[in-house]
């Protein structure tokens, strides 16, 4: 095969190559630089690569950007530093292999070529192989409507055994204080107590108990003791006005009532007055 | 009843139970509609009409009939056909939603009611809603004993013997687990407070800190919980943020 | 010899066969934790590892033996269970790329010298620019790489304890995902490139690369990235169409 018949062949690889690849051009026919050159060259040998004549592949090449040269004045750099390096290599494989060489031999550097050209033939087989693989989105689809997972907050509340204590020893020291600070004690005035105590009296002429009468007005534990004492108080004042009689038989026993009948200053209002500091005694040590 | 005479046949003949993982080396017979129907549904990102699918699909294919054994091969399945307006698409089944969430617990401070709440049931435990109502001078919201019980520490222990039966609150073993402690008896008591300068020492005369008690037997006063007493809002709650 | 014993039990109860519709009536009785692998890996958008899934999936689930039965369940569906860098994915299964072609949007066709450059990187991995331009024999242009880290397939991995420095490439997760791989291992004609040693190439000394690793651990002979590097025009860049 000619140089000139192999440069007939080419165009075609070129436009099939631009075709592909437009922006990435390289000044001779659309080969990706020297290399690329080099290996197509080779592969017309048709022989396993490994068998390669390099001494025939340089021949080949140089003969191709020579013909290249023709047509185009213009060569890019690298097609010409790869061909003096293949006329160095020519010349250095034609002429007896001196003993003093320094560095790689002729034959080291052949091999070198043919291995780099091994290399590049190989990852294109791999590239080409890789490509064929099914490609995702193009020959096979993941889950086209996947279903987003739902993010559950589920909150870990936290506090620390001083939150509590403290929390704790807080609100009870507060609250202890505020009891000693405002005594909301409430109180039934003497007046209350009488005007209970006339409506109560009033409606019976018969003995009654104090107290029966007044466990409608002690509706709270918490405001006996001053019911009792504003009533008690208040029976001596209507004892002393003359308007009820009071009777206790014995210590801390029920204190009866009624209405006072008849003379205003009567008998029993001594006895009722001496009465008065024993049963007033009792009730402020219930209270 | 179907599904029962049908649970029934399959347990009479184990060899066809699910359980065999060597069933499934029979090689299955599948008409190919329906592999071509499971990768169009499954590659759509949209359900689709059962006409823009007998468009995909070849000539020959009986796209209703493929659909509805499609429907029925999924059925039991972790993924469901099914048809939303009318048109078909795969769904992960409705009953394994729980599957598809993800629980992120996000950390939450205690509040300050609460966690008085809290320390009061642990202290004067068992303690009714009322009783923690006079403790605190507050009246306690209802949010607060359901964020407690939604953590797990607090639970209602039975209902005091008293007007109204109110229910009795006390702490949990998670209670002590989540605050370090080996028991209840750990809780400081009123010297312990005062030592560490939480309670000072202005304090009325009288003034106690009640040696809490977690014991789970109930107390005299106390009755037993009824059915349905946890039933009453007082269980833990979905939280709503 | 096992299979054919099976095929014969099926021969012998045709009702058994899937071309009988039937058959799908009866109720299958799965092991529920293929129910819930269907369900996540059906709903995830990304490959999940095993280990997410276990940690999803109840304690008791056997999760390798549920998948593996899994994917034999699907191997002959239009939709089968893959693995794809070490995760678990259902995909279309590889035949139905014609039904489903007309859902895709063509993907950019990669220029052959980026082509080459990806399969460069990927087999030879880690691997600088120089080496690239030294085994393609043509200088690589800035372009090639851009458009090949835009696509998320590769990526700079560090730079090289040599000279210069100069950054070293990978392949990404994304790139095992797009090609269908379990691991940079399963690289079609990788053992018959390791067999040739061509991938040791005749590098100079240090740049020699054995096996190709993705591994996300730097090699000896790498450095970390520094900050910045990614922003030296290397990162991925937004397309301009």
């Amino acid at each position: 095969m000619t140089p000139a018949e192999q440069f007939q062949v080419d165009p075609e690889i070129a436009v099939e190559r631009g075709s592909e690849e437009p922006a990435l051009i390289v000044d001779v026919e659309g080969f990706e630089g020297p290399l690329d050159l080099l290996l197509m060259l080779a592969r017309q040998q048709k022989v396993d690569l490994a068998k390669i004549s390099i001494l025939a592949l340089a021949d080949q090449y140089l003969a191709f950007i020579e013909a290249a040269s023709q047509v185009r004045l213009e060569l890019a750099a690298d097609y010409l530093v790869m061909a003096a390096w293949l006329a160095y290599l020519k010349s250095r494989l034609l002429l007896p292999e001196s003993n003093d060489a320094v560095g790689p031999s002729a034959e080291e550097m052949a091999a070198a070529l043919a291995l780099r050209l091994k290399r590049l033939e190989a990852i294109r087989g791999a590239a080409e192989r890789l490509v064929a693989r099914p490609q995702l989105e193009r020959d096979v689809f993941r889950r086209g409507a996947p279903e987003p997972i739902v993010d559950v907050k589920r909150p870990e509340w936290t506090a620390t055994l001083y939150d509590l204590l403290s929390a704790y020893a807080a609100q009870r020291q507060k609250r202890a204080l505020a009891r000693v600070r405002v005594p909301q004690r409430q109180v039934w005035s003497l007046a209350e107590a009488r005007a209970a105590l006339e409506r109560l009296v009033g409606g019976s002429d018969d003995w009654s108990r104090l107290d029966e009468y007044l466990v409608a007005y002690v509706t709270e534990p918490g405001l006996r003791a001053t019911v009792y004492a504003s009533s008690f108080a208040a029976t001596l004042e209507m004892v002393r006005e003359g308007l009820v009689e009071i009777h206790q038989h014995a210590v801390f026993a029920p204190i009866y009532l009624r209405k006072r009948i008849g003379q205003p200053n009567g008998a029993i209002g001594p006895h009722a007055a001496a009465m008065k500091t024993e049963t007033k005694g009792e009730e402020e040590g219930r209270g | 009843m179907r599904s029962l005479a049908k649970q029934h046949e399959v347990i009479a003949h184990p060899r066809a139970m699910g359980g065999d993982y060597d069933r499934d080396a029979v090689p299955e017979i599948r008409p190919e509609e329906l592999r071509l129907l499971e990768a169009l549904l499954f590659a759509s990102a949209e359900p689709l009409d059962e006409k823009t699918l007998a468009a995909r699909m070849p000539d020959w294919a009986d796209v209703r009939a493929a659909l509805d054994r499609l429907q029925r091969e999924y059925a039991s399945r972790g993924v469901n056909l099914v048809r939303i307006a009318g048109k078909w698409t795969f769904r992960t089944a409705v009953d394994l939603a729980w599957l598809l969430a993800r629980d992120s617990v996000e950390p939450r401070k205690l509040s300050r009611a609460a966690t008085e709440t809290l320390a009061i049931i642990a202290y004067h435990q068992p303690v009714t809603r009322a009783e923690i109502e006079e403790i605190r001078g507050v009246s306690a919201s209802r949010g607060t004993l359901d964020v407690l019980l939604e953590t797990g520490w607090i639970r209602p222990r039975g209902r005091r013997k008293a007007p109204g039966r109110p229910i009795t609150f006390g702490t949990t073993d998670a209670f002590l687990s989540h605050f370090g402690l080996d028991s209840i008896g750990d809780l400081p008591g009123l010297d312990e407070l005062k030592g560490t300068g939480l309670l000072d020492g202005q304090l009325p005369a009288g003034f106690a800190v009640p040696v809490p008690s977690d014991d789970l037997n109930l107390r005299e006063d106390e009755d037993p919980l009824e059915p349905g007493d946890l039933d009453l809002g007082l269980g833990p709650r979905v939280s709503e943020g």
